[in-house]
């Protein structure tokens, strides 16, 4: 019976107007698809992805070349198997748009994605490069600003950046380049893989330049 | 405190706690207009 | 009672009650420092609401527990006039009830079960947690064993004789705790301990909500029967006078563990997973149980008139002023009364029905549980400690005067901290924040409220700073001058000699609870084996 | 004062249970007891009179949803939220509370009408209400809260989080603006009446 609901409730966005943010939920059958994930058979997987996430799932900043700019390159090593995973299904169904990554999320399978989220997710955080952190930035991850009704970042993201269940990814140790360029997508809604524009809403209340501070203030963090 | 005779302490511990019964009447009294009034005049009025 | 061995064993108790209780007074004030928001270095939410939960859990589990079986003990065998039943099983229940304790506040103070002495899932806590708790209650089962076996024994042994009101209200609560205490164990042991061990995937917030709402409302029973106790078998002797009526008393105490037990819903008003009519039983109910209380304030008041009266009160108040203020007991009982008037009504309040939408989860409430649990029913365990501690340590008591400041000074500092409370609540401010965020016009009219709070938790740590003093210096003072007071339990005006076996025993009680639980709660549960319902998964905080 | 007791008027408690006899009751503690059962009387029956006939009930509609892949459902998509007038004129307003908001995050709804509030959870237990309203609920995931009130007065409220939902609880807040009647306009959302594909 529960099953049949289930199918039901899962079956409904076909029908209906506008694309929900995402199509993967945290159901029971879900989460232990995740939890399931096998490490090794990721880690098989991962080979391919080493090219861009470097050895150790660590990423790469942005850089300029010939007056172009090649985009940041997320760290995914100590990363929550679940969020991998979710971004990985939303690459797949189209939620989410990069053009590498949706081709290559394409030709994955559940069990696939499964795997490599369980493989980088044991692999430990990376620290970045130091910059100096500014004072606002570490206010914003422990007090956040009610003026603004923007909770302390620390509350959904861990007092060490470390993450939280479901989904919420860990940002310690991230890109700062990524960082900042994915919360800037955020803030133009060019991302939207967030159910319920819960990462939007904070994103627009966040200027560029308070933006920049979290990234190199996570960046740092172990 | 003065020495009382057997019959005054018959007497007293006879006697009915009149004292208790006005001193809880009112209490309970004022319960009940305290309660109304919070009924009537700030919960209903508020939707 | 002048065996060393159990005077021991109630000091312990005792002892770690008091101990739980200064410590969570101290995080009290913490918590109304860090709420004002005036000190920023004080501002860290996690320590906050790790203080929240261990303060809410000290004051709660601990202090209670293990006052009331310490008290319990020294009751059964002073009341009784016989040596306690199975001295090495209290011993084993005091040492699980401990280690429980133990195991619980290591994950809350560091920060790893943050999830509030009343649990809250779907978020969940380290297992140590539930496990603590679990062994704490399991410990306390077995002084319910202990109080009950000493009850039954002496019935026997005195066929047809009333059994001593202190005892009888002790074998109450003994038997109300065992029912009260179902409801957060199953809810805990089949809920909360396998979903923490990751033993199943998910449960259903709403039927955890149920099972602890079955527990929430008799667990203040449990917590304020040792004040009733206090109130009618030492108040009136040591105001001077006698009990007003010792029947009316076994009545009181068996309408209230009767009645608490079935009404827990009035927790629920607001919750969505049960149905009105179902609410509205349990609202009346919950009205039912406010006349034990009614009684028990006319028969304290009356033994206290009689008192005053004997002692050359005249007139219709006149007797009020007559009454010995200066008797640590005495005071206690009429601070403990004030306090009760005001806590009481908030109580009738909350109860009612649809009206809870006004206070709901507001600072209110709060106001309302500080004011009868930290008010009304602690103030006269601090009075029955000031009383016991002579007797327990053979040595008088440290200083009477220091003794009644401490007593006033804790009335004032409740007083002052739960009056903006209560306003606060009617303001719409939200219970269980660690700081004033918001930024509307609507909230900002708070803040002068949460100033006088401050002021009056810090009376309050002052107070309980004070009573640990006092008992400290009471029981290390030289030995020099020898103690020889004997405990007084009130007399009745009217002896009683005999009783109906229902007014002298538990046995046809323990069915109508049966009945009234199967009744008020049968169905309310079984609906979510019935239900299509969609269980939580394990969420973090 | 005097020593004559009173007349035994007041001994219907020996009445009812004729076997007290021989228990002292004082028959002014019996008097007492009869004002207090008075006094609790005139509560129940007002409370209990105004939930049968006037309606006035707390939210209790029982009624469960899968709290895990709300945004999936049809009611709870995100498109779906916020104020809504159906068929009959009738105003439902659809929210979700989820870690550490609510959504929609801001909404008008008009004063002195009466407005029909569907909560649901996307993750913990949360609760919510409007301070100087009515409008107060628990939100327990797996349970669709719903509670029909009005608000008397126009103005900016906030809408606050009062269960602990974890340590960002203090943060968990929105605020609604409740516009006089006359001047409030029923939006006008695409499938607003819920559309023809309902299952």
């Amino acid at each position: 019976m529960k099953r049949l609901l289930l199918l039901l409730a899962l079956s409904t966005p076909l029908l209906a107007n506008a694309q929900p943010a995402s199509q993967i939920a945290w159901t029971p059958a879900m989460l232990n698809l995740v939890k399931k994930g096998n490490a090794e058979k990721g880690k098989q997987l991962a080979e391919s992805c080493k090219s861009c996430h470097g050895d150790q799932g660590q990423g790469l900043k942005a850089e300029t070349q010939d007056g172009e700019t090649i985009p940041a390159v997320p760290a995914l090593a100590g990363q929550l198997a679940t969020y991998t995973f979710k971004q990985l299904r939303d690459y797949a169904n189209g939620d989410r748009s990069n053009e590498t990554m949706n081709g290559i999320a394409k030709n994955l399978s559940e069990q696939d994605a499964s795997d490599l989220a369980a493989w980088f997710g044991s692999l430990p955080r990376t620290v970045g490069a130091t910059a100096p952190i500014k004072a606002r930035a570490e206010k914003m991850v422990a007090l956040g600003d009610g003026k603004r009704i923007l909770p302390p970042c620390f509350t959904c993201h861990g007092s060490n950046g470390q993450g939280e269940k479901m989904d919420i990814p860990a940002l310690a140790g991230q890109q700062a380049d990524y960082f900042a360029s994915t919360l800037l997508a955020y803030k133009k809604a060019e991302r939207h893989n967030d159910i319920y524009s819960r990462m939007r809403l904070i994103a627009q209340q966040l200027s560029e330049e308070e933006i920049k501070e979290l990234a190199v203030y996570y960046q740092q963090l172990k | 405190m003065e020495q009382l005779t057997e019959e005054e302490r018959k007497r007293i511990l006879e006697s009915p706690p009149m004292g208790t019964f006005a001193l809880m009447s009112v209490v309970l009294g004022g319960m009940v207009i305290a309660w109304l009034f919070l009924y009537y005049g700030v919960f209903l009025p508020r939707g | 009672m002048n065996n060393a061995a159990e005077q021991k064993l109630v000091l312990s108790h005792l002892w770690v009650a008091f101990i739980a209780f200064v410590v969570a007074c101290l995080l009290g004030e913490y918590q109304v420092l860090e709420r004002s928001g005036l000190f920023p270095a004080l501002d860290s939410t996690r320590v906050y609401f790790a203080s929240v939960s261990t303060h809410g859990v000290l004051m709660a589990f601990v202090l209670t527990t293990f006052f009331i079986m310490g008290f319990g003990y020294y009751v059964a065998v002073s009341s009784l006039k016989q040596p306690l039943w199975n001295l090495p099983l209290a011993w084993i229940s005091f040492w699980i009830a401990l280690v429980g304790t133990v195991l619980a506040a290591i994950p809350l103070l560091t920060g790893n079960a943050s999830v509030l002495y009343t649990f809250y899932p779907p978020i969940v806590a380290h297992a140590a947690f539930y496990i603590g708790a679990t062994l704490l209650v399991v410990g306390s089962w077995l002084w319910c064993v202990i109080m009950l076996v000493t009850f039954g024994q002496w019935k026997k042994a005195h066929p047809g004789a009333p059994v001593p009101l202190a005892m009888f209200a002790t074998a109450a609560n003994a038997l109300l705790w065992l029912w009260t205490s179902a409801g957060v164990a199953l809810e805990v042991l089949f809920q909360l301990i396998p979903f923490s061990l990751g033993w199943i995937d998910t449960i259903d917030p709403g039927l955890a909500r149920t099972l602890f709402a079955w527990t929430l409302h008799p667990i203040v029973y449990f917590w304020l029967i040792p004040t009733y106790i206090a109130f009618y078998v030492f108040v009136p002797k040591q105001a001077g006078g006698y009990l007003f009526s010792d029947e009316m008393a076994r009545v009181a105490f068996i309408v209230l563990v009767v009645f608490a037990l079935p009404i827990g819903f009035h927790h629920l008003y607001m919750d969505p997973e049960q149905g009105q009519g179902w609410k509205l039983l349990h609202g009346i109910g919950t009205f039912v149980v406010a006349l034990p209380t009614l009684v028990t304030g006319f028969t304290v008041i009356a033994s206290l008139e009689i008192a005053g009266r004997l002692r050359g009160g005249k007139g219709l108040f006149g007797w009020i002023l007559a009454l010995p203020w200066t008797n640590p007991m005495v005071l206690a009982v009429i601070l403990s009364l004030l306090m009760l008037i005001f806590g009481g009504f908030g109580g009738i309040v909350n109860a009612s029905y649809a009206m809870n939408a006004m206070v709901h989860n507001t600072a209110w409430v709060p106001g309302h549980f500080h004011l009868i649990f930290g008010g009304t029913t602690i103030i006269m365990y601090i009075a029955i400690a000031y009383y016991l501690w002579p007797l327990l340590v053979g040595k008088p008591l440290f200083s009477k005067n220091l003794a009644l400041m401490q007593l006033w000074t804790w009335f004032i500092g409740m007083s002052i901290l739960t009056t903006p409370w209560h306003v606060l609540g009617l303001l719409g401010q939200p219970r269980r924040i660690s700081t004033v965020v918001y930024n509307n016009l609507l909230t900002l009219a708070w803040q002068p409220y949460e100033f006088m709070m401050i002021l009056g938790g810090l009376v309050l740590l002052g107070s309980a700073c004070l009573l640990i003093y006092i008992l400290a210096k009471t029981q290390l003072a030289p030995a020099a001058e020898a103690f020889t007071g004997e405990i007084e339990y009130a007399t009745p005006i009217h002896a009683v000699s005999t009783l109906p076996e229902y007014l002298n025993g538990f046995k046809v009680w323990n069915k109508v609870i049966a009945v009234l639980m199967a009744i008020s709660f049968g169905f309310p549960i079984l609906q979510f084996f019935f239900m299509d319902t969609f269980g939580s998964s394990a969420w973090g905080y | 004062m005097h020593t004559e007791p009173t007349k035994p008027k007041s001994q219907w408690l020996i009445k009812l249970f004729p076997h007290w006899a021989h228990i002292h009751i004082d028959q002014l503690e019996q008097k007492w007891i009869a004002v207090s059962l008075a006094a609790v009387a005139l509560f129940v029956g007002i409370i209990t009179l105004d939930a049968l006939f006037h309606g006035i009930n707390p939210p209790s509609k029982v009624e469960t949803i899968d709290s895990a892949s709300l945004h999936l459902s049809k009611e709870f998509a995100e498109d779906n939220l916020g104020v809504q007038v159906d068929g009959q004129g009738k105003i439902i307003i659809r929210m979700v509370a989820g870690r550490y908001s609510f959504f929609p995050k801001h909404i008008d709804v008009p004063a002195e009408t009466p407005l029909t509030f569907r909560w649901v959870s996307m993750d913990v237990l949360h609760g919510v209400h409007i301070p100087m309203t009515n409008m107060s609920t628990m939100i327990v995931p797996g349970y669709v809260a719903e509670i029909t009130t009005s608000f008397p007065k126009p103005g900016d409220y906030p809408l606050l989080c009062n269960e602990y939902c974890g340590l960002g609880h203090n943060h968990m807040w929105s605020n609604i603006s409740v516009i006089a009647k006359e001047n409030w306009k029923a939006p006008t959302k695409p499938a607003a009446t819920g559309g023809t594909s309902h299952e």
